[in-house]
């Protein structure tokens, strides 16, 4: 990972609110991050944490109204997307940045060809003409795993199983070399053995390609697996970030610290009872002034209920929004 | 309608239930699952004539003993969730039998059925889905119990109380409706209402599945804890390979509509003898960077054949990275290779099973793997 | 699904517990259209129900030294060819023509939700049923109408009067050639419903078929039903209208909206308003159904509820 | 109900302009014409209904006519023959016709007794179901004497012999054409159904059946410079009002039938300039017939409404007479028909000759006394207004076809009825089952299964021997004859029998005139049937039409060789 | 799919004959007499003889199998010989109308061109215009334009033709003079002229019938594109940086019709079945019109062959509307 290189992608101080008939919901929180060139960012989180709603708003995906984006900045290569117009946000999706979706059942219109939803964007972004986009979109195929690519062209995504889909997704998102690849949970719903395909085929993708990813999900496992970086997510703040290493062997946040625990082993010695965070996660009805994650945490003081804290960097790029000090605890 | 007699009509200190689950002492199967066969016809042609079958689950075999967790696992598809439902009989059998509790329920007349239904229940997979979301908690958890008791409101609700107290659930939320909830609180009710006729034997199929991480732990917890309290038998469907082995006791192992696996949960995942299990299990991304960098995956080829039309031989014998000819001509057969470990494979046939017995192998959660040939 | 926080639940959990239907009314509340059309719907049943307790004239007095007038103290409405009082005859016709469209509309959503239900509940009998509404749908109305007239007619109507006897035939005609557009719906609703998994609970609980969808089908195919409703109204109120215009409806001495247009009809140059004041309270009452449909749809459907 | 046959005419509204004599054939150009009902075929012997009859007037032509006064004119006769001048037998047994010189099918070939005596054959042909068969009542045979010369027999004497051949009711077709369409292949011959060949001023053109005939001018017709027009559309369908619409306010149309429409509306529609309504009158008279048979549902099926079960109230004629004074007719004539009517107390109105007088204090309304009537009767008033007598209310039902104005008459008659204390259940069936005849029906208004029924009828012709006859004992609908018959009261009265019998054999004018106004008083006294309205036809006619002559007696298009263009 | 359209038409073939015995059962039973509209003064005697040469004597399953035999054998054969020329057409009787006593079958097809031109057009406009009114209402949900194109569509789904329908003879016709109130349906189209003629007279009922269709077709076509509105594959067009003009064009719409084409299939029976009152106020005689005026006059022969004429499309075209989403859906396959 090239340390210090300029990040593709540097988000700040982001804050998505949507506005429902019951009120508001405060979303995304003044997140702020960034992505270098090449990078993995895992990010992780339960649902409700804001991760994916933040990921939807650097290039306005979300249905607004209700979504509004309150302020921050996202700047990638050098401009300001929140500021920029509708068509400029269109030449930088699918362009520089490519989005892999959960569901790849539902993700891909139905009554269009697997071939033309590639050549789509390979035609807008590219200018290729019919026979070009056809041959790239061959070579995409090939490229994400798909035997026989050409035939498979003229099939319907019906025709394709889930990961068969998931790969025709992937393929759709890297059609135009995009710098950055955005994947919403791209496994969450597909079986392990089909999850580990893919995970397989982006380790391979990355060191062909070297796009920088942010690989949403909630699943610690995965991320473990694949990411540099990782970017605990919790009540629509980060609440943790930094190298995987780190995060896994020197966890700062309460919250990461439960996570991590919660979770059963395959290996070594069976637990008898696991280990649970209690309650339930925050309603994000109106901007915090406190820690969200106070109610549920076990270290909880009267600060936590006072002031909402701040990211503090510990050390090895790794930083922690969070009143207490681990280290005072852990021996 | 009274409760059926093995049934207390009222919850008992939770003292006198609160047996030990383990299973040293001596255990009587509380379910004998025999050849039990659903399949699903395929109708086609010009006259709608049955074509074929979907195999949903194709011959299947198991016990599951008295106050004991059997888990099953496998991927979507493979007819686990089915399997569940078959023990239940919410689907009708195509073949075979099940016996709970010493009646064969595969024969049972719908009313015999019904009056039968107290003693074993379900919770789903989906909390969303398995509420109905027009009635409030209250109703849904007295459903059961306005269909097989005559007891008056008072005792309705004082049943109910003490059942969404056992959830974890505030009483306050009984006039609610489900979509008040959260997901973890739905599967709390929907846990509740399995409860609500002391069952004795329980089916979870997939009962975590939809849920968040966090809440995951508390829902399994629950289901331990009450399994305690009450004595319970589960028959525990997941795909989630670790929570199995944290909660159950014994496991197997589903393939395309077929068992490749069952056994103690601890020889299970330290000695799978199945190479569909081995796959399976390496397949599982562990939440350690360091084990995850070391490891070397069994990653299958492909995708699951069609049930409706499996592969000749073994199942697996299109993803099977051991993949021999015989695989692909002959089915191999369900057999005991060490004390109640089970598998069907050729691999074990031929290599015999001596060498195969508990622990021979070493360290099997690091063992390198050879990959087969999707190297 | 994305983690886009489901504003539904995040939003609920801090209300007071209480029936989704206020949700529902609150929905409603928010579609404009539908808050109108749903008071110009009960201004209107208040005026053909209520109106003839405070304008006490009779529909059918025939003052023929007063025909043919304009609007006026007297008569508000003017007065018919006869001298009957307009303005009763509008409340009226309206009773008529509103209890023709609620009767029809109840009896075509029972019989089509009830072949629906049955259809997409008993797999064994759904060719039968889907047949049978294909058969349904190729009648034709008209002669149907005429048969049923002739077999029912003296009967029911010494049953129940001439009136009531012919309401009870066109509201059954209507209502028997109509339900085919909801029994397809619902078939389709019990269908999806029948696979989820508080219908499995239900059986596993032992809940037998009957309450399985009495208690856990129906409930949930009510808001189809409930839009198909309302839409039937409007078209049983036209259909009857189109009825009496053809000369196959009520009595022509008996008022229904549709018979005062199609008796206005001639008169359209003379007196207008006699053919569009019928006219405009059958289109109101039609478009107001109408909305209220629309506001439903929208107010059942939780996706756009949550928003 | 549809003809109108009789000697008083009213004057025809459209003043004669005299017509310059060197218009010649086709000079007018182009004529429309709408029917609000849309002829299905021009065969009248296939078809009774009046807009085929009248459509295929425009074609095919009998040997007389009756003109628009009543009186009978030779068409393709020389002359009218009687027993002066010998055409008619003195035994009354056989009429002698000649045909004119020199007529010529529309086809070019000649006319001969020939196709007369086919074409009596054509419609006395027992299987052929001829609609008109009603004109050859009691011909023994029609023979041709020489080729313009028709001898019609009688098996009894006629003392009215116009029966076949006349009125374009009864015209004679084309034997060439129709020579493989007899009996039961009459219907099979679709192209001569349609596409007649005949003497009269037009040819069809194209024949769309309840749409649109066009035709043109016959190029053999036997007067040279006629018809004026040189080509006809004959549109049909829709309604009355968008009819008159099209002649008097758009004038699209230059002649509209039988506006039977509001007399407000018509008057508002003869404000838009481009026309005029015109009428005239025959025989039709809208009346109430009166069940002297007991109708309730109670009675078994063969009982019901037949004379073995006497009617418990309106066998009275008190009560009878009093539900007549009752009535205010003027009113009715003023609410329904305008200038289309008259108010009536005889069932036969007209020609003069036949027409009473004696009846006629029954057109002012008289409450009083009809009040005083049913006290006499001892039918007393009840808490609620309406009488009572040993504990039977005085309750009517009283039914009708459906049809606009005959529910406003049933909505205004049962007010006067209740205003003098007599209670009317109204009711009104579709006018295809009341006139259906269908013996299962019960419906029908032979069935009467009503106190009281509303229609009305006309007599064809101008002798109303046959339709006094009606009222004959024996002619009552009844289980034996399949609820057929024409005696619609069953009434039954030796005295009126004995006096019909006398009027069917005598021959003289005076005489017949003499009988039949006795035998009118008498069903009029017994109060049988109450007459409201004489009712007339009224046609819109554009202004820039000439020629046009209203016929009540005849076909209404009787005369359209002369019709013309006027300016 | 071949399979599939084979079973489900020899499905049919039993279904029709069951829906046409029902019909001939039914106006077996319908009052009213062909021979109601006769004078009253025809005798009795007469009527008997007429009715009996309209063959009302025989038992109603012999006229049943009769007409049956004439309906699928006879009469086909003289439709087809008409319109090809072949020689095939069988001599000898045929289903004739009681009130013009020709074969119904020609009646029918001479019925076809008014209705066709005005109640299809009408359909054909309704479709054009309901479109694109759908997709926009639905891609600018209550926005000025959806409010009025709602508002609009309902006043047009809740006004009756036989209101509307002499409201604009009044004013087009009669008071402004730019319509002619009658239809001639003889009219030739063979230059400017009469074409514009034609335009004319068309132009009163086509427009009443295609407020109404479009009316109903536009609440389908936005209802279904709110549904796919909301789909994941539209947030996947977007972030493939697609233009809206594509996304709502091309991926919702061709989703969206899906539902909407079967329902504008369904309703093609209706266009010859005929706008029967509108039809009847503007006096184009077609199908429709024939049907009432059948019905009028008790003509059972016409009013059953174009029942089961009717009833024959109805099913053709439930068959179509099906297959027709299993062509535009290709995760639909009928086998």
């Amino acid at each position: 990972m090239p340390d210090g290189a300029l990040p593709v992608l540097d988000v700040k101080n982001l804050k998505t609110v949507f506005r429902t008939r019951a009120g508001d919901i405060h979303a995304v929180n003044s997140v702020s991050f960034d992505l270098k060139p090449g990078e993995l960012l895992g990010v992780v989180g339960e649902s409700g944490s804001g991760k994916s709603v933040t990921m939807m708003s650097l290039l306005g995906l979300l249905p607004m109204p209700p979504a509004e984006i309150v302020e921050g900045q996202v700047m990638l290569g050098g401009r300001d997307l929140l500021k920029s117009g509708a068509e400029e946000l269109r030449a930088v999706r699918g362009r520089e940045v490519g989005f892999v979706f959960q569901d790849p059942m539902t993700s891909l219109n139905p009554v269009f060809t697997v071939g033309f939803q590639i050549k789509e964007p390979l035609r807008k972004h590219m200018g290729m003409s019919r026979s070009r986009a056809r041959a790239r979109a061959i070579e995409l195929l090939q490229l994400v795993g798909i035997p026989d690519a050409e035939r498979r062209l003229k099939d319907y995504p019906h025709q394709f199983s889930g990961g068969m889909r998931q790969r025709v997704m992937i393929a759709i998102a890297l059609a135009c070399d995009p710098k950055v690849l955005i994947a919403d949970e791209p496994t969450t719903a597909l079986d392990v053995t089909i999850q580990a395909q893919i995970l397989e085929l982006v380790k391979e993708l990355r060191q062909k390609l070297g796009m920088a990813i942010i690989w949403i999900t909630h699943d610690l496992g995965v991320i473990a697996g694949i990411a540099d970086r990782v970017m605990v997510m919790y009540g629509g703040q980060v609440v943790e970030q930094g190298p995987v290493r780190e995060i896994f062997r020197n966890p700062a946040h309460p919250y990461t610290r439960a996570l991590l625990k919660t979770v059963p082993k395959l290996h070594g010695a069976r637990d008898e009872k696991l280990r649970v965070i209690e309650g339930q996660p925050p309603m994000l009805a109106a901007h915090p002034t406190a820690c969200p994650f106070r109610a549920r945490c076990t270290h909880a003081f009267t600060r936590c209920a006072q002031e909402n804290p701040a990211r503090r960097p510990i050390g090895n790029g790794h930083d922690v929004a969070c009143h207490w000090d681990h280290h005072e605890a852990t021996p | 309608m009274t409760a059926a007699p093995d049934m207390t009509a009222a919850l008992p200190p939770e003292s006198a239930r609160d047996t030990p689950t383990n299973p040293a002492t001596q255990r009587r199967k509380l379910v004998e699952v025999k050849n039990l066969k659903l399949y699903f016809p395929i109708f086609g042609g010009l006259l709608r004539r049955q074509v074929g079958d979907v195999k949903a689950v194709d011959d299947v075999s198991f016990d599951i003993y008295e106050g004991e967790t059997l888990g099953i696992v496998g991927e979507s598809g493979c007819g686990k969730s089915t399997c569940g439902r078959a023990v239940l009989r919410l689907y009708e059998l195509t073949e075979g039998s099940v016996v709970i509790d010493g009646q064969d329920i595969a024969t049972l007349s719908p009313e015999k059925l019904r009056l039968k239904r107290p003693s074993m229940q379900m919770v789903f997979q989906d909390p969303q889905a398995s509420l109905n979301p027009r009635m409030t908690v209250a109703s849904i958890i007295g459903e059961p119990l306005d269909e097989h008791t005559n007891w008056p409101r008072t005792k309705k609700l004082e049943r109910i109380y003490e059942l969404m107290d056992a959830v974890g659930l505030n009483r306050d939320y009984a006039n609610r409706y489900p979509h008040a909830f959260s997901g973890g609180q739905r599967q709390r009710i929907g846990i509740a209402r399995a409860l609500a006729l002391n069952p004795r034997f329980i089916v979870c199929d997939e009962p975590i599945a939809a849920l968040d991480v966090s809440i995951q732990a508390q829902v399994v917890n629950l289901l331990e804890e009450l399994q305690d309290q009450f004595g319970l038998t589960y028959m525990f469907i997941s795909h989630d390979l670790s929570m199995v082995r944290h909660i159950a006791d014994r496991v197997a192992v589903m393939y395309l509509g077929k068992l490749v696996e069952l056994a103690p949960v601890s020889a299970l995942y330290a000695n799978p003898l199945h190479p569909y299990t081995e796959a399976l299990l390496s397949a599982v991304p562990e939440p350690d960077p360091f084990a995850e960098t070391r490891k070397e995956r069994v990653v299958l080829k492909g995708d699951v054949p069609s049930p409706s039309n499996p592969p000749k031989g073994c199942n697996f014998c299109t993803r099977c990275p051991k993949v021999m000819e015989i695989c692909r001509e002959v089915e191999p057969a369900f057999r005991e290779y060490a004390p109640g470990h089970f598998a069907a494979c050729h691999l074990l046939e031929e290599t015999g099973t001596a060498a195969l017995n508990g622990g021979m192998r070493p360290e099997h959660n690091q063992t390198r793997i050879q990959q087969g040939e999707d190297a | 699904m994305t983690d886009t926080p489901a504003p539904e639940t995040a939003a609920a959990a801090f209300r007071p517990p209480r029936n989704h239907w206020w949700d529902v009314w609150d929905q409603f509340k928010t579609h404009k259209g539908a808050l109108v059309g749903m008071i110009v719907f009960v201004a209107i049943v208040l005026f053909c129900f209520l109106g003839p307790w405070l304008w006490i004239h009779d529909a059918t007095y025939i003052n023929i030294r007063e025909r043919n007038q304009g609007f006026s103290w007297t008569h508000p409405l003017g007065t018919d060819q006869l001298g009957r009082d307009m303005l009763a005859r509008m409340m009226k016709g309206g009773q008529v023509s509103l209890a023709v469209g609620m009767a029809a509309m109840v009896l075509s959503v029972l019989l089509g939700t009830l072949i629906g239900v049955v259809a997409g509940y008993f797999r064994r009998i759904d060719g039968l049923m889907m047949r049978m509404t294909d058969l349904f749908l190729a009648l034709p109305l008209l002669p149907l109408l005429l048969v049923m007239s002739m077999l029912f007619r003296q009967r029911l109507s010494s049953m129940f009067g001439v009136e009531l006897g012919m309401f009870i035939l066109i509201v059954t005609a209507i209502g028997v050639t109509s339900w085919m557009q909801t029994a397809r719906i619902v078939r389709g609703d019990v269908l999806a419903l029948k696979e989820r998994e508080y219908v499995l609970a239900a059986r596993s609980i032992g809940t037998p078929p009957r309450r399985v969808i009495s208690r856990h089908v129906l409930p949930n195919v009510l808001s189809p039903v409930m839009v198909s409703a309302t839409l039937m109204i409007a078209t049983a109120i036209i259909t009857e209208s189109a009825l009496s215009f053809l000369g196959l409806g009520f009595p022509p001495d008996f008022p229904t909206w549709g018979r005062l247009v199609s008796d206005g009809i001639d008169y359209l140059q003379q007196y207008p308003s006699r053919a569009i004041l019928p006219g405009l309270f059958i289109s109101l009452t039609v478009l107001s159904v109408n909305y209220v449909g629309d506001g439903l749809r929208d107010a059942l459907d939780p996706r756009i509820r949550g928003r | 109900m549809k003809q109108n046959i009789a000697l008083m005419g009213a004057a025809a509204a459209v003043a004669l302009i005299p017509f310059s004599a060197m218009a010649e054939r086709g000079s007018s150009g182009h004529l429309n014409i709408i029917y609000w009902q849309a002829p299905s075929i021009l065969n009248p012997y296939l078809s009774g209904g009046t807009k085929d009859v009248d459509a295929s007037s425009l074609i095919l032509e009998p040997l007389a006519r009756f003109n628009e006064e009543g009186v009978m004119v030779p068409w393709l006769a020389e002359s009218i023959p009687t027993v002066e001048n010998g055409g008619v037998a003195e035994d009354l047994m056989s009429i002698t016709w000649v045909l004119r010189e020199g007529l010529l099918w529309s086809d070019g070939t000649e006319l001969t007794a020939s196709d007369a005596v086919f074409s009596a054959e054509y419609c006395m042909h027992p299987e052929g179901g001829c609609a008109q068969r009603r004109f050859f009542n009691d011909v023994a045979s029609v023979e041709a004497v020489d080729d313009r010369t028709i001898r019609v027999n009688f098996e009894v004497p006629m003392p009215v012999p116009y029966g076949p051949f006349v009125t374009g009711y009864s015209p004679i077709i084309q034997a060439a054409q129709f020579a493989d369409c007899l009996g039961p292949r009459a219907p099979e011959c679709t192209e001569a159904n349609f596409y007649p060949i005949g003497t009269g001023p037009f040819v069809v053109d194209d024949f769309r059946p309840n749409d649109v005939i066009s035709l043109v001018a016959n190029e053999n017709y036997r007067e040279p410079d006629r018809p004026y027009f040189a080509t006809v559309t004959f549109k049909g369908g829709g309604d009355a009002a968008s009819a008159g619409r099209a002649v008097m306010e758009t004038g699209e149309m230059d002649y509209a039938w039988n506006l039977q429409l509001a007399p407000d509306v018509i008057a508002t529609m003869a404000r838009g300039g481009r026309g005029e309504p015109v009428a005239a009158f025959g025989t039709l008279v809208e009346r109430i017939e009166i069940n002297l048979t007991d109708p309730s549902p109670d009675l078994p099926a063969d009982i019901r409404s037949t004379r073995e079960a006497p009617h418990p109230i309106l066998t009275d004629i008190r009560v009878r007479e009093a539900l007549s004074r009752a009535i205010d007719r003027d009113l009715l004539v003023e609410i329904g028909f305008g200038q289309m009517g008259l108010p009536t107390c005889n069932l036969v109105p007209a020609p003069p000759a036949f027409a009473s007088d004696a009846n006629d204090d029954c057109l002012v309304q008289d409450q009083d006394r009809a009040r005083e009537l049913l006290d006499e009767a001892g039918w007393e008033v009840g808490a609620d207004g309406i009488r009572v007598k040993d504990g039977v209310r005085l309750v009517l039902d009283y039914q009708t076809s459906t049809n606009a104005v005959r529910q406003d008459f049933q909505a205004l008659i049962q007010q006067w009825w209740r205003e003098i204390g007599v209670e009317a259940n109204l009711r009104n069936i579709n006018a295809s089952v009341f006139f259906g005849g269908d013996p299962g029906s019960p419906d029908t208004f032979q069935r009467f299964s009503a106190d009281v029924e509303m229609y009305a009828n006309n007599f064809p012709g101008t002798d109303p021997e046959q339709y006094l006859g009606a009222y004959l004992c024996g002619r009552e609908p009844r289980p034996a004859t399949q609820w057929q018959g024409e005696n619609i009261p069953r009434f039954c009265d030796p005295e009126y029998d004995a006096l019909h019998q006398q009027l069917s054999q005598t021959a003289s004018i005076e005489e017949r005139a003499r009988i039949g106004r006795e035998l009118n008083d008498i069903l009029m006294q017994n109060y049988v049937l109450l007459p409201l309205v004489h009712r007339g036809r009224v046609s819109a006619i554009a202004s820039t039409l000439g020629g046009t002559l209203l016929n009540t007696w005849d076909v209404e298009l009787w005369n359209i060789a002369d019709w013309h263009r006027t300016e | 799919m071949f399979n599939y359209t084979l079973r489900r038409l020899l499905l049919a073939i039993p279904t029709l004959l069951f829906i046409s015995l029902v019909i001939f059962l039914l106006l077996e039973l319908s009052p009213g007499d062909p021979l109601s509209d006769m004078p009253l003064s025809i005798p009795p005697e007469v009527r008997q003889e007429m009715r009996i040469a309209l063959g009302l004597g025989e038992a109603w399953y012999i006229r049943f199998y009769k007409w049956l035999y004439l309906f699928t054998i006879v009469e086909p054969s003289h439709v087809i010989a008409g319109f090809t020329g072949l020689d095939i057409a069988i001599e000898g009787q045929r289903i004739l109308s009681w009130q013009t006593r020709s074969p119904v079958s020609d009646i029918i097809i001479q019925r076809m061109p008014q209705t066709l031109w005005v109640v299809g057009l009408a359909y054909l406009f309704g479709v054009l215009l309901a479109v694109p009114i759908g997709v926009y209402s639905a891609y600018r949900q209550y926005s000025w334009f959806d409010q009025t194109g709602s508002f609009i569509s309902m006043v047009g789904f809740s006004l009756p033709t036989f209101f509307t329908g002499p409201l604009l003879i009044l004013i087009f016709a009669v008071w402004l003079g730019w319509f002619p109130i009658i239809y001639d349906t003889t009219l030739n189209v063979t230059n400017w002229e009469t074409f514009w003629k034609q335009v004319r007279q068309m132009a009163m009922p086509v427009f009443v019938l295609t407020l109404f269709n479009a009316a109903q077709i536009s609440r389908y076509m936005r209802a279904s594109m709110l549904d796919n509105m909301t789909q994941d594959y539209v947030r996947t067009a977007r972030a493939k940086g697609m233009t809206e003009r594509i996304v709502v064009l091309v991926h919702v719409l061709r989703n969206s019709l899906i539902p909407v084409v079967t329902v504008i299939a369904l309703g093609i029976p209706t266009v010859f079945t005929g706008a029967i009152i509108t039809e009847q106020i503007f006096r184009v005689n077609g199908l429709g019109q024939l049907l009432i005026t059948a019905i009028y006059a008790s003509d059972i022969p016409m009013v059953l062959t174009l029942s089961v004429v009717f009833a024959i499309l109805i099913v053709l075209f439930n068959l179509i509307a099906d297959l027709l989403y299993a062509i535009l859906d290709p995760r639909i396959r009928y086998d």
